[in-house]
């Protein structure tokens, strides 16, 4: 469908809440698409990383919250290093994913229940702990 | 030399040959690893958003305490806590109203603890035991110590990615061409492969919260290592070890022509290659046992 | 050793064109590196005003299978108007040909600018198949000893 | 007899590729008058061009020729090599054995025996030619300049400057062309008035410079040095006084033509700078063709941006201020289907410099640029660009809009933003189109009276897209601005200074040398009919009496004015009684090479002697 813009759209403060939460400017994205190209999970993702920011410069918040990507994220900067204009994804991802939380647009939370005794077992409490935090909120 | 050592929690868990072998290994290089006495967690995943100054209370609340024992210097091994203690120290000492809060926390709960507290400004040097033996100790002399070289013993090195990111705050090697590892795997006297895949990412938490995505991309590391000829895949985050190794099976069983590829911390290969005596290692904890091919290949 | 079969016949075409446009055209397929048969001999002159009916003459009286004359498209010429009045010269001329019994299709005109090399490899491909059809022309030669055989004159007068 | 001297090249691999060099060397080494055949890797080099001047002065050669690439390239370099030599330059032709034949041929024996064809054509030609020397005439130094933008201003300047006297012929009634409609320029957001002024007031005040306004010029004749130009002058409508345009670029001090005029001048040089126009709106339907209110072409908004500065910008429909204002960008630009598929280069810039100056005017309004790619290589460009999207927010949506309409009130724009995967409607207060820029109109017209190439969509042709850029196929005319191909002002000036320095090198010379390659005619041959002065373009065939000692008149025959004839020989081709020759192109030249193709040569071994062939 056709999605309508306006100055109003624009301003819908979205992209003020996640610039100001990550300390980005996400205005200073030229959509090079270098981020997208290096993810290691954007074959996952139902959105690509630039397409996210993009979605910030459109004011679309509930495209950004119905997409998977935010919540595929790993922060594991591949992102960060190639973004030839400093963007930092990880800061904008985890932001968005805090809103997403506050408001109720996270999908069910990722938590201690989730783990099947076998995994628990043998995962690192290192890696439950990240988990439980990154998706936790 | 005398380190004051952190081991983080999953080195005393799943991942306690990580550790072992590290304090073993490096006491055979004359560096005694301290253990930093009633450590708490490090926070493992470094806070992304401004606001949330809780999520460095973990780690700072570390850093003050390694001071209070009178080291400058915290050692670690696990990339998580190497990561997060590292960037803590590095928004305490350059993002003043960051620091400005983290401190007003920490003497609120000091104080209340009896204890005096004294401003936290990033005294501490934050290092991994990579940067060691690479700085101090010198990866020649570690060759003079070697006893068993691991002559072709073809390795292929992974550094995964928060031990080199971001580049800014981390520094210990370039994150897109680091040579740290292969540097000491060649001191070590292994055939030490171009591994293009070396600073892709393992998956990290996806293991567990997204398996099956996350299968991907262990399954494609794995892979690439298996199909340049790599006799054993060296690591250096247990977490790394976790989607590499113990989902070898699930790999074996979905993607067809797989071949298995044994995964090793860097201290067990350091250890073996000093001739460390025997109960550091604890083979069974690996899903693919690296012991056939490091009695054919690497003459252990 | 047996004489080695002789390469199959190729006609042989002389191309009179000008220098500003048709020559340089040429020179561009060259430097696009267009590839087009090698029946063509160019010889050049300033403007097609300067082309003489009697070179076209004397080309096939020394062989040509084939006459090619081209030059600029009409308001191009560097001479403004040079190639209007070669149009009309050999407008008059193929009417004279065509009365004497020279085959029309052996005597073309063209215009290809400097900028139209793909025309101008085209151009000589296509001719050098439609000659390549009509065969040598020993015609000419018949007709300038006077023992023409019949069924060139024939054809003609019928035709006309 | 003849002594010619043959140099076969082989260009590196270019022309021994596919050509067998040495079998050509050889075979034409056994042809009558050909004294010396060698072949060398790169006859153009230094070395090569040594060779033939010392094999002159050794073997006491009497015509070379050098079958290599094409005579466009090198021909002047070896003429001058023979002259180095001793050798008159003319005695020198080459054959085109690589553009006309190894690189359009494939490595078969047909190749190698064109090559061997194309020589011995050549080395015929060589054996009729005679010595020439170039013609000298007189050189006008006075430069015409067409069209007075910025391109032509800066010409005349630099020409006036440089002590000659300029005649600047401008067809509209004020100076300063597109330039002066403009409110700044990119990227130093300067005033554009204010750029203009110095050089105008420069202009308008040096006496070297003759300004003609409403004025075209209408015949040209003649050729380098010595052009002939009739120039008409219409009279100024008291429409254009009144036009809103400030005094400043009307010439103070130039009466109002009342009624037409024709004068004619004597200039040496040429210089079109008619600069460029706007594709028409009219003919955008997709765009509403015009009929849309608050559908401005980009040179529409330029004026508002223009006459709102420091006040409120209000379009023209109803006065209000546009709060949402859509730019298109390439609309009719990189559009093969419409044919336009060339880039027009300066939109991206003066589109971000139009959004930033509507931010300025209206701080709380919203301004959107569709776009494909953005193209800012010049200096400064980019950070311009990104300014434009980082500090005054301007919204850049990468995709092309597909229609506009009208809708209560508002124009809503239907486009598409790739980037996010989105179609995307804006119901917009204003659109502004960035409209191609295509050669001004009249432009074919111009460059049909100057006789220059123009390309099909009607830009001028230069001579060579990297060697010789200003300069045109036809000696003494340059060409300055955007009429050569689409640039902004900043490469209008540089290229307009570029055309400025040919036409200084021009006046330079003490005297101008003209190639000798002109007809003449044989007075005693010459019967008088004059069909030759019918057919000459160049009106260069002129009358001659021939008198006896008492002055009686005993024969009219025609002759030929050297300083005005081309070379084309239209007269050669039309005189019956074949007493009219052009020097270079002879008919014994012509015939020579004829038959230097007969088909009795490559039946016959080379050795045996061609029966009746026209020996050297």
């Amino acid at each position: 469908m056709r999605v309508k813009i306006s100055k109003a759209s624009l301003q819908s403060g979205f992209l003020v809440d996640v610039e100001e939460m990550s300390g980005e400017h996400v205005w200073s994205c030229y959509q090079c698409g270098n981020c997208s190209a290096g993810c290691p999970l954007a074959f996952a993702m139902e959105l690509l990383p630039n397409q996210i920011i993009r979605l910030l410069h459109l004011g679309q918040e509930e495209e950004v919250f119905r997409a998977n990507t935010i919540w595929l994220c790993t922060s594991c900067l591949t992102c960060k290093t190639r973004c030839p204009r400093g963007v930092d994804l990880s800061r904008i991802n985890e932001s968005i994913r805090h809103l997403a939380l506050r408001r109720g647009k996270a999908p069910d939370r990722f938590g201690p229940d989730q783990i099947e005794p076998g995994v628990a077992a043998s995962a690192p409490p290192q890696g439950l702990a990240s988990a439980f935090r990154k998706f936790g909120g | 030399m005398e380190y004051l050592y952190y081991p983080g929690c999953t080195l005393v868990d799943t991942a306690r040959n990580f550790d072992r072998c590290g304090r073993a290994a490096a006491r055979a290089l004359d560096v005694e690893l301290v253990e930093m006495p009633d450590w708490t967690c490090c926070g493992t995943t470094f806070p992304l958003t401004n606001r949330k100054i809780v999520g460095l209370v973990a780690p700072v609340r570390t850093l003050v305490n390694a001071r209070g024992e009178g080291y400058e210097e915290l050692l670690t091994l696990c990339s998580f806590c190497y990561n997060v203690l590292k960037r803590a120290n590095y928004a305490v000492r350059n993002r003043g109203d960051e620091r400005m809060r983290i401190n007003a926390y920490l003497e609120d709960e000091f104080v209340r603890a009896g204890q005096e507290y004294d401003e936290y400004e990033g005294e501490v040097e934050v290092v991994h035991l990579l940067e060691v033996l690479r700085d101090t100790v010198g990866f020649e002399s570690v060759t003079a110590q070697v006893t068993r070289p691991l002559t072709n013993l073809k390795v292929a090195p992974y550094y995964g990615c928060l031990l080199l990111r971001p580049q800014s705050e981390i520094g210990l090697d370039d994150a897109d061409e680091p040579t740290v590892l292969e540097d000491l795997l060649g001191a070590l006297g292994c055939d030490v492969i171009d591994f293009p895949h070396r600073v892709e990412c393992c998956g990290s938490y996806l293991g567990l919260s997204s398996p099956d995505i996350a299968l991907q991309n262990s399954y494609e590391i794995v892979h690439t290592a298996s199909r340049l000829g790599a006799d054993v895949l060296a690591v250096v985050c247990p977490l790394c070890a976790y989607n590499l190794d113990l989902r070898q099976e699930e790999m074996h069983q979905r993607f067809s022509g797989f071949r298995q590829v044994p995964v090793m911390y860097f201290t067990e290969l350091l250890a073996l290659a000093l001739e460390v005596e025997e109960e550091v290692y604890s083979w069974e904890r690996h899903a693919v046992d690296p012991l056939p091919v490091l009695q054919t290949v690497g003459g252990i | 050793m047996a004489e080695l079969n002789p390469p199959p016949w190729e006609p042989r075409i002389v191309a009179f064109v000008c220098k500003w446009c048709t020559y340089a055209g040429a020179d561009l397929a060259g430097t696009v590196r267009l590839r087009y048969p090698a029946n063509v001999r160019i010889v050049k002159l300033p403007c097609s005003g300067r082309i003489d009916c009697f070179f076209i003459v004397k080309a096939l009286e020394q062989g040509a299978d084939a006459v090619l004359v081209s030059g600029c498209h009409p308001g191009d010429c560097h001479y403004s108007d040079g190639n209007y009045h070669a149009r009309r010269r050999f407008r008059l001329f193929r009417r004279l040909l065509e009365f004497l019994g020279v085959d029309l299709r052996r005597v073309q005109f063209a215009c290809v600018s400097a900028a139209e090399g793909m025309k101008w490899a085209d151009l000589v491909s296509d001719l050098a198949d439609e000659v390549r059809q009509l065969g040598p022309y020993r015609e000419y030669h018949q007709m300038c000893a006077g023992d023409g055989t019949g069924d060139e004159r024939d054809r003609e007068a019928t035709h006309a | 007899m003849a002594r010619i001297g043959l140099f076969v090249c082989r260009c590196g691999r270019n022309i021994a590729g596919t050509v067998d060099v040495a079998e050509v060397a050889g075979i034409l080494a056994e042809h009558p008058g050909v004294v010396h055949a060698e072949e060398y890797t790169y006859m153009c080099s230094d070395p090569g061009q040594l060779k033939v001047a010392q094999t002159i002065a050794d073997q006491h050669l009497t015509g070379v020729v050098v079958a290599a690439c094409s005579p466009q390239l090198h021909e002047r370099t070896f003429r001058i090599a023979c002259e180095k030599g001793g050798l008159n330059p003319y005695m020198c032709e080459m054959a085109n054995i690589r553009e006309h034949c190894s690189w359009v041929h494939p490595e078969e024996p047909a190749t190698t025996e064109k090559a061997i064809e194309l020589t011995r054509v050549a080395v015929e030609k060589v054996k009729h030619s005679r010595p020439l020397t170039p013609i000298r005439i007189p050189v006008n130094r006075r430069v015409l300049v067409i069209g007075a933008g910025i391109a032509g201003i800066q010409v005349a300047l630099d020409a006036a400057r440089g002590g000659y006297d300029v005649v600047l012929v401008e067809r509209e009634a004020y100076v300063g062309g597109h330039m002066a409609q403009l409110s700044a320029t990119f990227p130093e957001m300067e005033r554009s008035r204010f750029l203009l002024r110095p050089k105008l007031a420069q202009l308008l005040s040096h006496d070297n410079v003759w300004l003609l306004t409403n004025s075209e010029v209408v015949e040209l004749t003649g050729f380098v040095g010595n052009f002939k130009a009739t120039i008409k002058t219409r009279p100024s409508t008291d429409a254009e006084a009144g036009l809103d345009l400030a005094d400043e670029v009307f010439p103070r001090g130039v009466e109002r033509q009342r009624q037409e005029s024709t004068v004619e001048v004597e200039v040496g040089a040429v210089v079109p700078a008619i600069g460029y126009d706007v594709y028409p709106l009219e003919s955008i339907p997709e765009y509403g063709s015009g009929s849309i209110p608050n559908v401005l072409t980009s040179l529409q908004f330029e004026q508002l941006l223009r006459t709102s500065e420091g006040g409120e910008l209000r379009r023209p429909s109803d006065g209000a201020v546009p709060r949402e204002v859509v730019f298109i960008q390439c609309v009719r630009s990189r559009d093969r289907e419409h044919g336009m598929p060339y880039c027009s280069r300066i939109c991206c810039m003066y589109t971000a410099k139009q959004a930033m100056l509507y931010k300025q005017r209206v701080p709380d309004g919203q301004a959107y640029v569709f776009y494909i790619d953005i193209r800012a290589q010049g200096k400064d460009d980019e950070e311009f660009i990104r300014r434009a999207a980082e500090q005054y927010g301007v919204l850049y949506l990468r995709g092309r809009v597909s229609r506009i309409f009208p809708q209560d009130g508002k124009v809503v724009v239907w486009g598409a933003d790739t980037l996010s995967g989105m179609n995307v409607e804006i119901p917009a207060d204003a659109v502004v189109l960035a409209l191609a820029m295509t050669p001004a109109h009249g432009a074919l017209d111009v460059a049909r009276l100057l006789g220059v190439g123009a390309d099909d969509h009607g830009f001028l042709t230069e001579a060579h897209p990297k060697l010789r850029p200003v300069e045109t196929s036809t000696a003494g005319i340059f060409l300055a601005g955007a009429c050569q191909a689409p640039r902004d002002i900043g490469s209008c000036v540089a290229h307009a200074s570029g055309a400025a320095s040919k036409v200084l090198e021009l006046f330079s010379a003490r005297h101008l040398e003209r190639e000798p390659e002109i007809a003449h005619i044989d007075e005693g041959i010459c019967a008088g009919c004059f069909d030759c002065r019918e057919v000459c373009p160049s009106r260069a065939i002129e009358v001659k009496e021939i008198r006896d000692r008492r002055g009686e008149l005993l024969d009219t025959v025609a002759t030929v004015n050297d300083g005005l004839c081309q070379g084309c020989g239209l007269c050669v081709a039309t005189c019956r009684s074949g007493a009219a020759d052009l020097e270079g192109y002879t008919d014994s030249q012509l015939f020579s090479q004829i038959e230097a193709l007969s088909s009795r040569w490559t039946s016959t071994t080379s050795a045996e002697k061609p029966g009746g062939g026209h020996g050297g």
